[in-house]
């Protein structure tokens, strides 16, 4: 057991801090947002020089070779600063089900793209009846000679508005909620029969309702044809990237909250006097540092190949995750009075954003449900 | 003791219920049902229909427009009003300023400004809060200095919602600059078209722009529009807030929202079973049903005290009521979060549509409310004197400590 | 609505609050508990004096002529003094049986001695399987000629060790968890063929194991052959009844928290000079005063003929109870300190009594799960 | 950065989860997982078995008999250890006044009492607090007095555990009258036989009568006794409190309590259904499980940290250990208030079996602890520094405020 990083990870996360740091104070963020896309294309640029876009890709492929805790460094890091550019859709997502379904020639063609800065993906998954379920897809697939030909409506793509490439699920057998014959592929954005309606989100992010009519495929574009697995793996990693960007986001509003109960005066003295406030500044201080194990526990137990081992730890994390999120984003809201409540502080973007992730690949709730059917996580 | 309504009591609930059912536009109904906002023409329409059937102003003197109901009539209107769902009449005018002005105004300042809150023929705006003072409302540091007949009032506001509507604020300022922090204060009356008035919107995290600063420079109102007494303003100032207890619990409101909870959930299904059905999900809403019912409970017994208990006293215990109604308040839009699920992440723009915005919208009809909704409920333990405030109260007033 | 006491019911009030201050101090209390019987034979003679008997039984039968609203009344008095006398048996279970299933014989012949102190009843109801489900009888009544013979095994029946009487349920008809079929008989305590173990509960109360063995019942002697209905009726005044008595207990350890609260010194002040501590105070006296509500409402609809929606309101209140009880008591011992887990205080009494009235007639989460089950509370 | 155990660490588990499992005394075994108490037979059993294998004194240094093994291995000892789950070395002689005297007392202090503690030959009991003291330690009034070569003690101490079986107790005693609150105060070793002292039991809610009153009446120790400086015995005092914190979470007793819960809830039926079944059931199960998952993470980051710091000075971060342990080991007691049910009623006098009373048990024959289980663990947010103490704590030592 050993919770220190390595030197190449402790050189990875002053790389990402001080980025940070220099280049996402809240008003240079402001002015990232108010860009056509959300976002800052010269941040995405950074990103590649950075070597940040590469992280999880084997180096074979051109990639940094990094695992689930350089991934976490980085989104802990980036909830910190309330990134906006699509690294999630794009490395985590994308990246993901392209190393655990793509074939070598497809890494061999996207892995450099994507390290290069010039390819950003995005996951077409989720339908507007899914809700949480992973394996609800009505998207079909048919078949049409040596290519698949797509149709079917998909829904909250993240940032599918900005992404050169979407991976669209899409049934090549079976009905709605069946585990398998949901296929994976890759679709050029711009193709024909790709429509896309574009939308921002409660937390200023960016996704798209996308509507697959007549979208043909070739089969070099074909991922695999039996995805639940992948996507179901890839989703429990997101789970994991997710919670280390909670954690950031947390870390900030505690640290936020701290410091306002230390300069704001009312009745003559720092609000932070107050012992109820303080107690209520130390309970969401008890639930930062369960979420931040939490997510190391989820960044340890992503890399787990056993699948039902592996999704009980993702539910334990993400119901951690999204209880800590209320406390402590509640709290700061609480402890900052009328001024949280307002956009001109940073607090308030925090609790949207963490209250986002909350909803995201399943709540608490949705998690707690499946961990209480699961069995025990005391083994 | 009996608990339950009298039979004349259930006459007059069915009477109002009925009323606001033939009476409440529409539009309006859908509006307060969604969690959308209602406009400014919609609530002037509203009170209009209530100011013609004399409910305006029921609570007030029946010399002023009132109706004299008991305090359990009293409840019975505003519950079945906020389960209409109809928008409540404006407060800062009907709750706030109206009964200062006919408890503490002149003859001239009844006469005029009376009949126009019933009728919202003045839109009000309250002046209490300013940046930096929160719960330590006295600390306010505007000023009212006297030129001639007039005062010079310079300073700023904050938190002053529905502003930008306004044809009126009302407002406390220092008229005795060396007195000590809760005396040399006045309560002012102030026409927002006065020059030197400006005001700002705050957007909050819902996204709207409900709230405003409000700034003076140099603006000058008569002597006369003052209430009352020069430098007794926080005297008022005491009253009117003792008065915003009325309806503080919103229980009716918390009622038409587990309505909907339930409604909506139905509608809802997750891995194709209506999310009702899952008893975890039902137990959830029953605890808070079972709270709810308690705090109605509570909210009984503190107006049946009311009527026992000298004007213009506020009953601490109604603490009780600020607490809970805003905890449960709370917990109905986290309720209303776990239902729309991954539906809450679109943001869609207040008043999109009417700006003729007319695209379909992401997901569920119902859903671009629920986020902005639960981030906005966050202010209930907040305003009207934060939380720990009222816990504050109840451990000296109450407990002795 | 009123919420004002009649004349009679102030009187009565005041009666019983008169009893509790000069016969009830805690070092009193404990000297009737040392009783063999754990309680002081001569206070229920006192009650007998008083009309506490005799509350709930027609003025016909020579009763008081109350109703719910008296019998909250005494009740919440009696959670106050932490009254050992088994009065919940005798007049809100057993009278509650005999006023709902007793013919004008059964009446005209028991309420008299009831009211006198001569009879005391107790319930033999629960089974060794049923927890906290009424229809759940084994316990048989086979006919031998006009009498039914009893055969079974009780248990926890509530003052089964004083008790002159016992009215033992037993199925006439049907199997275990049946809803028709279950009998209620009345059998004196030392009739042949019935054996009682007694033993103290947690909170210094008693209770019996009690074996039915070729126990004769003559018909004069049967209250009904289908008793479910009226056992539930009864239960669920029982359960506003007990509500009224935790209220009682509730008051109690706030009012003892607080008085603690301003004497108790440390670190050179009142310890409720600190926030968070009262701050813990006011959630308990909000607790409170929701239970003191829901305690009213269940007084109200303990009345209700219909059962639906008796049984919700009265589950509600359960609820309601059985958490604002874990609030007040825990609350009530963490403020008190190491002092407030001895036996020496009284609050430690007061927190044991609550916590059972929780596991009687099913507990919170019991009546939670009932309650969403039923539908919805908000008409 | 690797957050599962190591190879060795895997084996040194299994290791010491082998031992546990051939030498832990079966009926000890069944006493513990039954929330009995154990005996104090039971105890000086289990702790020769432990010091044979030589680790009874596991965190010792090496040359006064302890093993010498990493931070990690020390937790996964004691997590074992509770999961077996064994009684823990009697704390007041291993883990309090045993680091106390190897650190600050005299080479014959170390010889004449470390290895009988190791072997429980001597039992040890704590004599800090005292009447009106509680979390303000540091206000205590006992006095030892000067005469000759003898202190003589006069004085009270209250909630000392297992006083009634002990024949030592180290006590803090006032020997600088004069002296600010914190200075004068000595740390005494105190032979339980010496003339004077009277041990009255406190019996608590639970019904038992683990704690009691120590009364010192002219109590004379010799000087020698002291450990360390005269009048530096706050400083002692804090050091053993920070020791105190080892395994203050708790996380293996939770683990084997919630394994129980799991096995008692598939065997206990609601309506003729295994409670396990129910899903809000194992919801709540597993929510608290997710909470001791985080906790167990969270101590190991703990331990972790420890092993690179200054000894003896304490991580303000263990006061969430304290906090979160205590909720978590409370709760676990409210989920088996559940599963009995009505069967939490009967009350059993502790010990009545090993007096030979031997009548069936009143409903399920592991019912008659659940409830004095639940009132005893009350204890835990208070004692060893309330969690309002605590929290106190992190406020300021982490928190800055």
């Amino acid at each position: 057991m050993d919770f220190d990083f390595t030197e190449e990870q402790r050189l990875l996360k002053e790389s990402v801090d001080r980025f940070i740091a220099d280049r996402y104070e809240f008003e240079q963020r402001k002015s990232f947002a108010k860009n056509e896309s959300g976002f800052a294309p010269e941040n995405w640029k950074q990103f590649a020089d950075l070597g940040l876009l590469a992280i999880p890709f084997a180096e074979e492929h051109g990639g940094f070779g990094g695992g689930p805790i350089e991934t976490m460094i980085v989104m802990e890091a980036f909830g910190r600063g309330l990134v906006l550019e699509p690294y999630f859709s794009t490395v985590v997502l994308g990246g993901g089900l392209l190393r655990h379904a793509g074939s070598d020639a497809h890494k061999s063609e996207l892995i450099a793209k994507i390290a290069s800065g010039d390819l950003r993906l995005a996951f077409a998954h989720g339908e507007r009846q899914s809700r949480y379920d992973l394996a609800d897809v009505e998207t079909r697939a048919k078949k049409s000679g040596a290519n698949y030909v797509l149709e079917g409506e998909k829904s909250l793509v993240l940032n599918g508005d900005s992404a050169d490439m979407l991976i669209v699920s899409a049934r090549v057998a079976g009905d709605a909620r069946d585990r398998k014959g949901i296929g994976l592929f890759l679709v050029d954005s711009n193709a024909k029969g790709v429509s896309r309606r574009f939308y921002p989100t409660q937390d200023g992010l960016r996704a798209a309702e996308i509507s697959l009519s007549g979208v043909e495929v070739p089969a070099g574009r074909v991922l695999t044809e039996d995805g639940l697995p992948i996507i179901e793996r890839v989703a429990d990693e997101a789970i994991a990237a997710l919670a280390a960007e909670a954690v950031g986001a947390m870390t900030e509003m505690h640290a936020l909250t701290v410091d306002y109960l230390k300069t704001r005066k009312q009745f003559g003295v720092a609000i932070g006097a107050f012992q109820a406030l303080q107690h209520r500044a130390v309970d969401m201080f008890v639930a930062l540092e369960q979420a931040r194990s939490m997510a190391m526990f989820a960044t340890m137990m992503s890399a787990e190949d056993d699948a039902e081992t592996r999704s009980r730890a993702i539910s334990a994390a993400k119901v951690q995750i999204g209880r800590s999120a209320k406390i402590v984003g509640q709290g700061a809201i609480q402890l900052h009075g009328g001024v949280g409540m307002t956009m001109e502080l940073k607090v308030g973007h925090y609790f949207k954003r963490a209250t986002m992730i909350d909803v995201m690949f399943g709540d608490a709730d949705y998690h707690l449900a499946r961990l209480a059917e699961a069995g025990s996580l005391v083994a | 003791m009996d608990l339950r309504f009298t039979d004349e009591e259930l006459k007059f609930r069915d009477d109002v219920r009925a009323f606001f059912k033939d009476n409440l536009p529409p539009a309006i109904r859908e509006k307060m049902k969604e969690g959308r906002h209602t406009s400014k023409d919609d609530l002037v329409q509203w009170t209009r229909i209530l100011n013609k059937k004399g409910w305006a102003v029921s609570h007030w003197p029946k010399d002023y427009g009132g109706t004299g109901w008991t305090p359990v009539q009293q409840y019975i209107f505003l519950d079945e009003l906020q389960q209409a769902p109809a928008p409540s009449p404006l407060p800062f005018g009907v709750s706030m300023v109206g009964p200062v002005i006919y408890t503490f105004g002149s003859d001239a300042q009844k006469k005029q400004f009376l009949p126009r809150i019933a009728n919202l023929d003045d839109w009000w705006c309250q002046g209490f809060s300013e940046p930096g003072a929160g719960s330590d409302l006295a600390s306010l540091k505007t000023t009212a200095k006297r030129d001639g007949d007039h005062y010079v009032i310079n300073g700023q506001k904050t938190w002053t919602t529905l502003a930008q509507h306004a044809d009126w604020i009302f407002l406390l300022a220092r008229t005795d600059m060396a007195a000590k922090k809760q005396e040399g204060i006045s309560f002012i009356l102030v026409n927002m078209k006065t020059p030197g008035i400006t005001v700002r919107p705050i957007v909050t995290i819902d996204g709207g722009a409900e709230v405003n600063e409000v700034f003076f420079d140099d603006v000058r109102v008569p002597l006369e529009n003052r209430v009352g007494e020069e430098n007794k303003g926080w005297d008022y100032a005491k009253f009117l807030l003792g008065n915003e207890r009325v309806g503080i619990a919103r229980v009716g409101v918390s009622k038409e929202r587990l309505r909907r909870i339930r409604e909506l959930a139905s509608a809802t299904t997750d891995h194709g079973r209506p999310l009702i059905e899952l008893p975890r999900f039902r137990e959830k809403l029953a605890a808070v049903e079972v709270e709810l019912k308690a705090l109605e409970m509570t909210q009984l017994r503190v107006v049946a005290a009311e009527a026992k208990r000298a004007k213009g006293k506020p009953d601490p215990a109604s603490s009780i009521l600020k607490i809970k109604g805003s905890e449960i308040q709370q917990v109905t839009t986290e309720l209303l979060m776990e239902v729309v699920g991954p539906y809450a992440l679109p943001y869609r723009q207040e008043h999109e549509e009417e700006k003729g915005w007319n695209e379909p919208p992401i997901g569920p009809d119902w859903a671009s409310t629920i986020a902005p909704t639960y981030f906005n409920t966050r202010k209930v333990s907040i305003y009207g004197g934060s939380n720990e405030i009222q816990k504050n109260i109840i451990a000296k007033a109450i407990l002795g400590l």
